[in-house]
Protein backbone atom coordinates (compact mmCIF):
# COMPACT_ATOMS: atom_id res chain seq x y z
CA UNK A 1 0.00 0.00 0.00
CA UNK A 2 1.07 3.49 -0.86
CA UNK A 3 2.55 5.41 2.24
CA UNK A 4 2.50 2.32 4.40
CA UNK A 5 5.87 0.41 5.41
CA UNK A 6 6.04 -3.50 4.99
CA UNK A 7 7.31 -5.46 7.59
CA UNK A 8 8.21 -9.23 7.28
CA UNK A 9 8.80 -11.54 9.91
CA UNK A 10 10.81 -15.32 8.96
CA UNK A 11 11.79 -18.43 10.48
CA UNK A 12 10.89 -18.83 14.26
CA UNK A 13 10.14 -15.71 14.85
CA UNK A 14 7.68 -16.15 12.27
CA UNK A 15 5.97 -19.22 13.90
CA UNK A 16 6.09 -17.64 17.75
CA UNK A 17 4.42 -14.61 16.95
CA UNK A 18 1.85 -16.16 14.21
CA UNK A 19 2.50 -13.37 11.80
CA UNK A 20 4.80 -13.61 8.48
CA UNK A 21 4.06 -9.75 6.90
CA UNK A 22 2.66 -6.61 8.59
CA UNK A 23 1.78 -3.29 6.99
CA UNK A 24 2.07 -0.03 8.69
CA UNK A 25 1.27 3.38 7.83
CA UNK A 26 4.69 5.18 7.32
CA UNK A 27 3.62 8.16 8.81
CA UNK A 28 3.35 5.88 12.49
CA UNK A 29 6.87 4.94 12.31
CA UNK A 30 9.73 7.35 11.01
CA UNK A 31 12.86 5.25 12.32
CA UNK A 32 13.96 1.44 12.98
CA UNK A 33 14.39 2.77 16.85
CA UNK A 34 11.13 2.27 17.19
CA UNK A 35 10.00 -0.49 15.41
CA UNK A 36 9.12 -2.48 18.48
CA UNK A 37 7.11 0.10 19.82
CA UNK A 38 5.09 0.31 16.62
CA UNK A 39 5.02 -3.56 16.20
CA UNK A 40 3.14 -3.73 19.77
CA UNK A 41 0.88 -0.86 18.80
CA UNK A 42 -0.02 -1.91 15.17
CA UNK A 43 -0.56 -5.51 15.97
CA UNK A 44 -3.09 -6.78 18.54
CA UNK A 45 -1.63 -9.57 21.02
CA UNK A 46 1.78 -8.59 20.04
CA UNK A 47 4.18 -11.00 21.82
CA UNK A 48 6.30 -7.91 22.39
CA UNK A 49 8.58 -9.87 24.86
CA UNK A 50 9.47 -12.39 22.84
CA UNK A 51 11.16 -9.89 20.81
CA UNK A 52 14.14 -10.16 23.42
CA UNK A 53 14.80 -13.60 23.87
CA UNK A 54 15.77 -13.75 20.82
CA UNK A 55 18.76 -12.58 18.16
CA UNK A 56 17.48 -10.53 15.94
CA UNK A 57 18.59 -8.86 13.30
CA UNK A 58 16.88 -5.75 10.97
CA UNK A 59 17.48 -5.16 7.30
CA UNK A 60 15.89 -2.63 5.29
CA UNK A 61 14.92 -3.04 1.48
CA UNK A 62 17.19 -6.26 2.02
CA UNK A 63 20.46 -4.77 3.65
CA UNK A 64 21.49 -5.58 7.33
CA UNK A 65 20.55 -2.24 9.42
CA UNK A 66 23.07 -1.65 12.07
CA UNK A 67 22.39 0.48 14.54
CA UNK A 68 19.16 3.11 13.55
CA UNK A 69 18.20 3.64 10.18
CA UNK A 70 15.66 6.17 8.87
CA UNK A 71 12.17 4.79 7.05
CA UNK A 72 10.43 6.32 4.13
CA UNK A 73 7.15 5.21 2.48
CA UNK A 74 7.31 1.87 0.25
CA UNK A 75 10.60 0.56 2.69
CA UNK A 76 10.62 -3.68 3.68
CA UNK A 77 11.94 -4.28 6.83
CA UNK A 78 12.49 -7.50 7.68
CA UNK A 79 13.26 -9.05 11.41
CA UNK A 80 15.69 -11.92 11.38
CA UNK A 81 16.33 -14.62 13.55
CA UNK A 82 19.81 -16.39 13.55
CA UNK A 83 20.66 -17.56 10.01
CA UNK A 84 22.31 -20.81 8.98
CA UNK A 85 22.96 -22.34 5.21
CA UNK A 86 25.11 -25.09 3.95
CA UNK B 1 35.68 -13.62 -12.61
CA UNK B 2 32.48 -15.30 -12.99
CA UNK B 3 30.16 -15.42 -9.93
CA UNK B 4 26.60 -17.52 -10.15
CA UNK B 5 24.49 -18.04 -7.75
CA UNK B 6 21.22 -19.41 -7.26
CA UNK B 7 18.19 -20.32 -4.92
CA UNK B 8 16.24 -23.06 -6.31
CA UNK B 9 13.98 -25.95 -4.73
CA UNK B 10 15.05 -28.38 -7.85
CA UNK B 11 18.21 -30.43 -7.59
CA UNK B 12 21.11 -29.32 -9.20
CA UNK B 13 23.23 -31.82 -11.49
CA UNK B 14 27.16 -31.39 -10.56
CA UNK B 15 28.37 -32.96 -13.98
CA UNK B 16 26.10 -30.62 -15.97
CA UNK B 17 27.25 -27.77 -13.78
CA UNK B 18 31.40 -29.39 -14.92
CA UNK B 19 29.74 -28.48 -18.59
CA UNK B 20 28.40 -25.67 -18.06
CA UNK B 21 31.35 -24.06 -16.41
CA UNK B 22 33.38 -25.10 -19.36
CA UNK B 23 30.99 -23.11 -21.81
CA UNK B 24 31.46 -19.80 -19.62
CA UNK B 25 34.80 -19.73 -19.19
CA UNK B 26 37.82 -19.64 -21.96
CA UNK B 27 40.52 -19.34 -19.64
CA UNK B 28 42.47 -21.73 -18.82
CA UNK B 29 41.72 -23.19 -15.20
CA UNK B 30 43.48 -26.17 -13.64
CA UNK B 31 41.60 -26.86 -10.88
CA UNK B 32 37.94 -27.15 -10.00
CA UNK B 33 36.57 -28.10 -6.74
CA UNK B 34 33.46 -28.95 -5.51
CA UNK B 35 31.94 -29.28 -2.56
CA UNK B 36 28.23 -30.69 -2.04
CA UNK B 37 26.30 -30.66 1.14
CA UNK B 38 23.44 -33.35 1.56
CA UNK B 39 21.13 -33.66 4.06
CA UNK B 40 22.13 -36.51 6.50
CA UNK B 41 19.66 -38.95 8.83
CA UNK B 42 19.87 -37.63 12.11
CA UNK B 43 20.82 -34.21 14.17
CA UNK B 44 21.81 -34.56 17.54
CA UNK B 45 20.80 -37.96 18.42
CA UNK B 46 17.07 -37.46 16.76
CA UNK B 47 15.39 -39.11 13.93
CA UNK B 48 15.20 -36.57 11.31
CA UNK B 49 12.68 -36.81 8.57
CA UNK B 50 12.88 -34.04 6.92
CA UNK B 51 14.53 -30.66 6.53
CA UNK B 52 12.95 -27.35 5.46
CA UNK B 53 14.86 -24.48 4.22
CA UNK B 54 13.62 -21.35 3.78
CA UNK B 55 14.90 -18.42 2.14
CA UNK B 56 14.45 -14.24 2.02
CA UNK B 57 14.18 -14.11 -1.99
CA UNK B 58 17.04 -11.84 -3.86
CA UNK B 59 18.37 -10.80 -0.12
CA UNK B 60 19.69 -14.49 0.34
CA UNK B 61 21.47 -14.41 -3.04
CA UNK B 62 23.28 -10.90 -2.13
CA UNK B 63 23.93 -12.16 1.03
CA UNK B 64 25.75 -15.19 -0.88
CA UNK B 65 27.47 -12.50 -3.50
CA UNK B 66 28.63 -10.73 -0.69
CA UNK B 67 30.43 -13.67 0.91
CA UNK B 68 31.71 -14.37 -2.98
CA UNK B 69 32.96 -11.31 -3.36
CA UNK B 70 35.17 -11.42 -0.01
CA UNK B 71 36.62 -15.11 -1.27
CA UNK B 72 36.97 -13.39 -4.70
CA UNK B 73 39.90 -10.63 -2.73
CA UNK B 74 41.55 -12.87 -1.12
CA UNK B 75 41.96 -15.65 -4.10
CA UNK B 76 43.02 -15.32 -7.59
CA UNK B 77 39.90 -17.53 -8.70
CA UNK B 78 37.71 -17.93 -11.82
CA UNK B 79 34.47 -19.05 -11.40
CA UNK B 80 32.55 -19.58 -8.51
CA UNK B 81 28.91 -21.16 -8.63
CA UNK B 82 26.68 -21.37 -5.40
CA UNK B 83 23.58 -23.38 -5.76
CA UNK B 84 21.49 -23.62 -2.52
CA UNK B 85 18.43 -25.80 -2.37
CA UNK B 86 15.31 -24.19 -0.60
CA UNK B 87 11.52 -26.13 0.62
CA UNK B 88 11.41 -29.46 1.78
CA UNK B 89 14.56 -32.11 2.05
CA UNK B 90 14.51 -35.69 2.92
CA UNK B 91 18.16 -37.45 4.51
CA UNK B 92 20.11 -37.80 1.52
CA UNK B 93 19.33 -35.60 -0.56
CA UNK B 94 21.61 -32.78 -1.51
CA UNK B 95 20.95 -28.87 -0.39
CA UNK B 96 24.22 -26.81 -1.74
CA UNK B 97 27.60 -27.18 -3.96
CA UNK B 98 29.54 -24.54 -4.39
CA UNK B 99 32.01 -24.87 -7.24
CA UNK B 100 35.32 -23.02 -7.73
CA UNK B 101 37.52 -22.85 -10.64
CA UNK B 102 41.22 -21.91 -10.24
CA UNK B 103 44.05 -21.53 -12.52
CA UNK B 104 45.70 -24.11 -9.29
CA UNK B 105 44.53 -26.44 -7.04
CA UNK B 106 45.23 -25.19 -3.25
CA UNK B 107 43.33 -21.79 -4.29
CA UNK B 108 40.30 -23.66 -5.34
CA UNK B 109 40.44 -25.83 -2.04
CA UNK B 110 41.14 -22.53 0.25
CA UNK B 111 38.27 -20.67 -1.59
CA UNK B 112 35.94 -23.24 -1.52
CA UNK B 113 36.12 -24.23 2.01
CA UNK B 114 36.14 -20.33 2.70
CA UNK B 115 32.57 -19.61 1.33
CA UNK B 116 31.29 -23.30 2.87
CA UNK B 117 32.30 -21.76 6.17
CA UNK B 118 30.42 -18.18 5.50
CA UNK B 119 27.71 -19.96 4.38
CA UNK B 120 26.93 -21.71 7.48
CA UNK B 121 27.34 -18.36 9.54
CA UNK B 122 26.35 -15.48 6.98
CA UNK B 123 24.06 -16.96 4.01
CA UNK B 124 20.22 -15.73 5.06
CA UNK B 125 18.97 -19.30 5.41
CA UNK B 126 16.59 -20.90 7.70
CA UNK B 127 17.03 -24.66 8.77
CA UNK B 128 13.95 -26.09 10.55
CA UNK B 129 14.70 -29.71 10.95
CA UNK B 130 11.64 -31.88 11.13
CA UNK B 131 12.31 -35.13 13.23
CA UNK B 132 10.26 -37.87 15.00
CA UNK B 133 10.13 -35.98 18.42
CA UNK B 134 9.00 -32.24 17.17
CA UNK B 135 10.56 -29.98 15.04
CA UNK B 136 13.46 -27.67 15.72
CA UNK B 137 15.51 -24.76 14.11
CA UNK B 138 18.60 -24.91 14.06
CA UNK B 139 21.40 -22.53 14.32
CA UNK B 140 25.26 -22.25 13.33
CA UNK B 141 27.34 -23.89 15.61
CA UNK B 142 30.21 -22.24 17.82
CA UNK B 143 31.93 -24.30 15.64
CA UNK B 144 30.64 -22.87 12.72
CA UNK B 145 31.97 -19.59 13.74
CA UNK B 146 35.29 -20.67 15.02
CA UNK B 147 35.94 -22.10 11.66
CA UNK B 148 34.69 -18.62 10.02
CA UNK B 149 36.99 -17.08 12.18
CA UNK B 150 39.87 -18.69 11.09
CA UNK B 151 40.13 -16.63 8.43
CA UNK B 152 40.07 -13.50 9.41
CA UNK C 1 35.37 -47.05 4.10
CA UNK C 2 34.69 -47.85 0.76
CA UNK C 3 37.87 -47.40 -1.82
CA UNK C 4 37.26 -47.08 -5.78
CA UNK C 5 40.84 -46.59 -7.89
CA UNK C 6 40.63 -46.68 -11.52
CA UNK C 7 42.65 -45.55 -14.41
CA UNK C 8 41.16 -45.37 -17.72
CA UNK C 9 41.29 -43.59 -20.91
CA UNK C 10 37.85 -42.82 -21.25
CA UNK C 11 36.18 -39.43 -19.38
CA UNK C 12 34.16 -39.92 -16.13
CA UNK C 13 30.82 -38.27 -15.12
CA UNK C 14 31.04 -36.05 -12.06
CA UNK C 15 27.42 -36.40 -11.36
CA UNK C 16 27.14 -40.26 -12.19
CA UNK C 17 29.75 -40.25 -9.76
CA UNK C 18 27.79 -38.76 -7.23
CA UNK C 19 24.93 -41.05 -8.03
CA UNK C 20 27.22 -44.03 -7.51
CA UNK C 21 28.47 -42.84 -4.22
CA UNK C 22 24.79 -42.66 -3.06
CA UNK C 23 24.15 -46.24 -4.35
CA UNK C 24 27.40 -47.59 -2.53
CA UNK C 25 27.15 -45.68 0.97
CA UNK C 26 24.88 -47.14 3.12
CA UNK C 27 25.92 -44.71 5.70
CA UNK C 28 25.29 -41.06 6.67
CA UNK C 29 27.48 -38.46 4.87
CA UNK C 30 27.12 -34.98 5.13
CA UNK C 31 29.58 -33.98 2.91
CA UNK C 32 31.44 -34.95 -0.37
CA UNK C 33 34.26 -32.73 -1.67
CA UNK C 34 34.82 -33.55 -5.29
CA UNK C 35 38.41 -32.23 -7.20
CA UNK C 36 38.75 -32.08 -10.77
CA UNK C 37 41.72 -31.50 -12.67
CA UNK C 38 42.10 -30.33 -15.99
CA UNK C 39 44.36 -29.74 -18.97
CA UNK C 40 45.75 -26.19 -19.28
CA UNK C 41 46.08 -24.59 -22.54
CA UNK C 42 50.02 -23.72 -21.79
CA UNK C 43 53.02 -25.09 -19.56
CA UNK C 44 55.48 -23.14 -18.72
CA UNK C 45 54.88 -20.40 -21.20
CA UNK C 46 54.67 -23.28 -24.17
CA UNK C 47 51.37 -23.65 -26.14
CA UNK C 48 50.11 -27.26 -25.42
CA UNK C 49 48.66 -29.45 -27.93
CA UNK C 50 47.94 -32.41 -26.05
CA UNK C 51 49.08 -34.31 -22.46
CA UNK C 52 50.30 -37.75 -22.96
CA UNK C 53 49.51 -39.86 -19.54
CA UNK C 54 51.01 -43.25 -19.17
CA UNK C 55 51.00 -45.46 -16.38
CA UNK C 56 51.65 -48.97 -15.38
CA UNK C 57 48.36 -50.95 -15.07
CA UNK C 58 48.10 -52.56 -12.07
CA UNK C 59 50.55 -50.76 -9.68
CA UNK C 60 49.63 -47.54 -10.67
CA UNK C 61 46.31 -48.32 -9.47
CA UNK C 62 48.35 -50.22 -6.24
CA UNK C 63 50.03 -46.86 -5.46
CA UNK C 64 46.93 -44.64 -5.65
CA UNK C 65 45.56 -47.05 -3.11
CA UNK C 66 48.55 -46.81 -0.89
CA UNK C 67 48.11 -43.22 -1.00
CA UNK C 68 43.80 -43.60 0.01
CA UNK C 69 45.23 -46.11 2.72
CA UNK C 70 47.15 -43.26 4.17
CA UNK C 71 44.41 -40.92 4.24
CA UNK C 72 42.21 -43.67 5.27
CA UNK C 73 44.03 -43.70 8.44
CA UNK C 74 44.32 -39.83 9.36
CA UNK C 75 40.84 -39.19 8.68
CA UNK C 76 37.30 -40.19 9.55
CA UNK C 77 35.92 -40.62 5.81
CA UNK C 78 33.31 -43.03 4.27
CA UNK C 79 34.48 -43.45 0.71
CA UNK C 80 37.26 -42.29 -1.72
CA UNK C 81 36.87 -42.70 -5.29
CA UNK C 82 39.61 -41.90 -7.61
CA UNK C 83 39.60 -41.75 -11.58
CA UNK C 84 42.59 -40.83 -13.27
CA UNK C 85 42.66 -41.04 -16.99
CA UNK C 86 45.14 -41.99 -19.26
CA UNK C 87 46.08 -41.63 -22.51
CA UNK C 88 46.43 -38.57 -25.37
CA UNK C 89 44.08 -35.69 -23.49
CA UNK C 90 43.66 -32.35 -24.82
CA UNK C 91 43.44 -28.95 -23.30
CA UNK C 92 40.34 -28.34 -21.02
CA UNK C 93 40.05 -31.96 -20.67
CA UNK C 94 39.44 -33.76 -17.12
CA UNK C 95 42.43 -35.71 -16.26
CA UNK C 96 41.74 -36.84 -12.39
CA UNK C 97 38.88 -37.03 -10.35
CA UNK C 98 38.93 -37.40 -6.37
CA UNK C 99 35.45 -37.89 -4.83
CA UNK C 100 35.72 -37.85 -0.75
CA UNK C 101 33.07 -38.10 1.20
CA UNK C 102 32.61 -38.05 5.01
CA UNK C 103 30.26 -37.19 7.87
CA UNK C 104 31.46 -33.48 8.35
CA UNK C 105 32.87 -31.17 5.64
CA UNK C 106 36.70 -30.19 7.34
CA UNK C 107 37.40 -33.88 6.74
CA UNK C 108 35.95 -34.04 3.40
CA UNK C 109 38.40 -30.84 2.22
CA UNK C 110 41.81 -32.33 4.03
CA UNK C 111 41.46 -36.04 2.98
CA UNK C 112 40.73 -34.81 -0.73
CA UNK C 113 43.52 -31.68 -0.98
CA UNK C 114 45.91 -35.08 0.90
CA UNK C 115 45.38 -36.98 -1.82
CA UNK C 116 46.09 -34.70 -4.48
CA UNK C 117 48.90 -33.76 -2.54
CA UNK C 118 50.46 -37.19 -2.43
CA UNK C 119 49.13 -38.14 -6.36
CA UNK C 120 51.34 -35.33 -7.90
CA UNK C 121 54.52 -36.82 -6.22
CA UNK C 122 53.82 -41.09 -5.29
CA UNK C 123 51.38 -41.90 -8.13
CA UNK C 124 53.24 -44.12 -10.54
CA UNK C 125 52.12 -41.57 -13.54
CA UNK C 126 53.90 -40.00 -16.27
CA UNK C 127 53.32 -37.20 -18.29
CA UNK C 128 54.37 -35.96 -21.55
CA UNK C 129 54.03 -32.32 -22.68
CA UNK C 130 53.56 -32.22 -26.65
CA UNK C 131 53.70 -28.63 -27.79
CA UNK C 132 54.31 -26.41 -30.17
CA UNK C 133 57.95 -26.20 -29.95
CA UNK C 134 58.39 -29.59 -28.60
CA UNK C 135 57.85 -32.82 -26.30
CA UNK C 136 58.67 -32.51 -23.14
CA UNK C 137 58.04 -34.86 -19.95
CA UNK C 138 57.32 -33.21 -16.94
CA UNK C 139 58.32 -34.21 -13.75
CA UNK C 140 56.21 -32.91 -10.15
CA UNK C 141 58.21 -29.90 -8.71
CA UNK C 142 59.13 -28.54 -6.05
CA UNK C 143 56.26 -26.90 -4.36
CA UNK C 144 54.34 -30.02 -4.82
CA UNK C 145 57.04 -31.82 -2.85
CA UNK C 146 56.66 -29.28 -0.28
CA UNK C 147 52.81 -29.22 -0.38
CA UNK C 148 53.34 -33.03 -0.05
CA UNK C 149 55.22 -32.50 3.08
CA UNK C 150 52.87 -30.60 5.05
CA UNK C 151 51.35 -33.79 5.61
CA UNK C 152 54.63 -34.84 7.59
CA UNK D 1 59.53 -67.41 -20.85
CA UNK D 2 60.24 -69.43 -18.20
CA UNK D 3 63.57 -69.15 -16.44
CA UNK D 4 63.59 -65.58 -17.71
CA UNK D 5 63.36 -61.87 -15.88
CA UNK D 6 60.99 -59.39 -17.59
CA UNK D 7 62.49 -56.37 -17.62
CA UNK D 8 60.01 -53.16 -18.30
CA UNK D 9 61.34 -49.51 -19.34
CA UNK D 10 59.21 -46.87 -18.83
CA UNK D 11 58.15 -42.72 -20.27
CA UNK D 12 61.55 -41.13 -20.70
CA UNK D 13 63.82 -44.07 -19.54
CA UNK D 14 62.41 -46.05 -22.51
CA UNK D 15 62.49 -43.28 -25.02
CA UNK D 16 66.07 -42.51 -24.20
CA UNK D 17 67.11 -46.30 -24.54
CA UNK D 18 64.92 -46.91 -27.11
CA UNK D 19 63.51 -50.23 -25.60
CA UNK D 20 60.58 -50.73 -23.77
CA UNK D 21 61.13 -54.75 -22.84
CA UNK D 22 63.64 -57.21 -22.61
CA UNK D 23 63.81 -60.70 -21.07
CA UNK D 24 66.77 -61.61 -19.62
CA UNK D 25 67.78 -65.46 -18.69
CA UNK D 26 67.23 -65.56 -14.77
CA UNK D 27 70.33 -67.50 -14.01
CA UNK D 28 72.59 -64.38 -15.34
CA UNK D 29 70.70 -62.18 -12.71
CA UNK D 30 69.84 -63.60 -9.45
CA UNK D 31 70.00 -60.19 -7.44
CA UNK D 32 69.05 -56.21 -8.13
CA UNK D 33 72.27 -55.04 -7.56
CA UNK D 34 74.20 -56.34 -10.71
CA UNK D 35 70.70 -54.76 -13.33
CA UNK D 36 72.16 -52.22 -14.79
CA UNK D 37 75.29 -54.44 -15.68
CA UNK D 38 73.06 -57.49 -16.65
CA UNK D 39 71.47 -54.51 -18.99
CA UNK D 40 74.54 -53.49 -20.43
CA UNK D 41 75.69 -57.15 -21.17
CA UNK D 42 72.71 -58.68 -22.75
CA UNK D 43 71.46 -55.78 -24.64
CA UNK D 44 73.64 -54.55 -27.29
CA UNK D 45 74.41 -50.52 -27.96
CA UNK D 46 72.95 -50.27 -23.86
CA UNK D 47 73.05 -46.56 -23.19
CA UNK D 48 74.45 -47.47 -20.11
CA UNK D 49 75.61 -43.72 -19.10
CA UNK D 50 72.22 -42.83 -19.53
CA UNK D 51 71.16 -44.41 -16.13
CA UNK D 52 73.32 -42.42 -14.70
CA UNK D 53 71.18 -39.10 -15.54
CA UNK D 54 67.99 -40.07 -14.45
CA UNK D 55 66.56 -41.03 -10.75
CA UNK D 56 65.64 -44.01 -11.46
CA UNK D 57 63.63 -46.43 -9.02
CA UNK D 58 63.22 -49.92 -9.25
CA UNK D 59 60.31 -51.98 -9.04
CA UNK D 60 60.18 -55.75 -8.54
CA UNK D 61 56.98 -57.33 -9.06
CA UNK D 62 55.23 -54.21 -9.22
CA UNK D 63 56.72 -53.15 -5.50
CA UNK D 64 59.32 -50.59 -5.26
CA UNK D 65 62.37 -52.34 -4.13
CA UNK D 66 64.79 -50.11 -1.44
CA UNK D 67 68.11 -51.10 -1.85
CA UNK D 68 69.04 -54.50 -3.27
CA UNK D 69 67.03 -57.52 -3.43
CA UNK D 70 66.96 -61.58 -4.83
CA UNK D 71 65.55 -62.37 -7.93
CA UNK D 72 63.47 -65.67 -9.41
CA UNK D 73 62.83 -67.03 -12.52
CA UNK D 74 59.38 -64.80 -13.88
CA UNK D 75 60.07 -61.68 -11.83
CA UNK D 76 59.03 -58.54 -13.63
CA UNK D 77 61.32 -55.57 -12.69
CA UNK D 78 60.44 -52.02 -13.80
CA UNK D 79 62.81 -48.66 -14.31
CA UNK D 80 60.73 -46.32 -13.37
CA UNK D 81 62.16 -42.43 -14.14
CA UNK D 82 60.00 -39.94 -11.63
CA UNK D 83 56.51 -40.26 -11.53
CA UNK D 84 54.06 -37.53 -11.10
CA UNK D 85 50.05 -38.01 -11.95
CA UNK D 86 47.12 -35.38 -10.71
Amino acid sequence: MIGHLRILFFASLRDKLGIDEVEIPASKLTNTEHLFQALDEHISDFKLELLDTIDIRIAVNQAIVDGFCDLKPGDEIALLPPVTGG
Amino acid sequence: MSVTVKTQEQNFDVGKELLNLRARQQNQFGAVVSFVGLVRDSSNSKDLIALEIEHYPDMTESSIVEIVRKAENRWDILDVLVIHRVGRLYPSEEIVLVQVASPHREKAFECCEFIMDYLKTDAIFWKREITTTGSYYVESSDSDTRRKDRWD
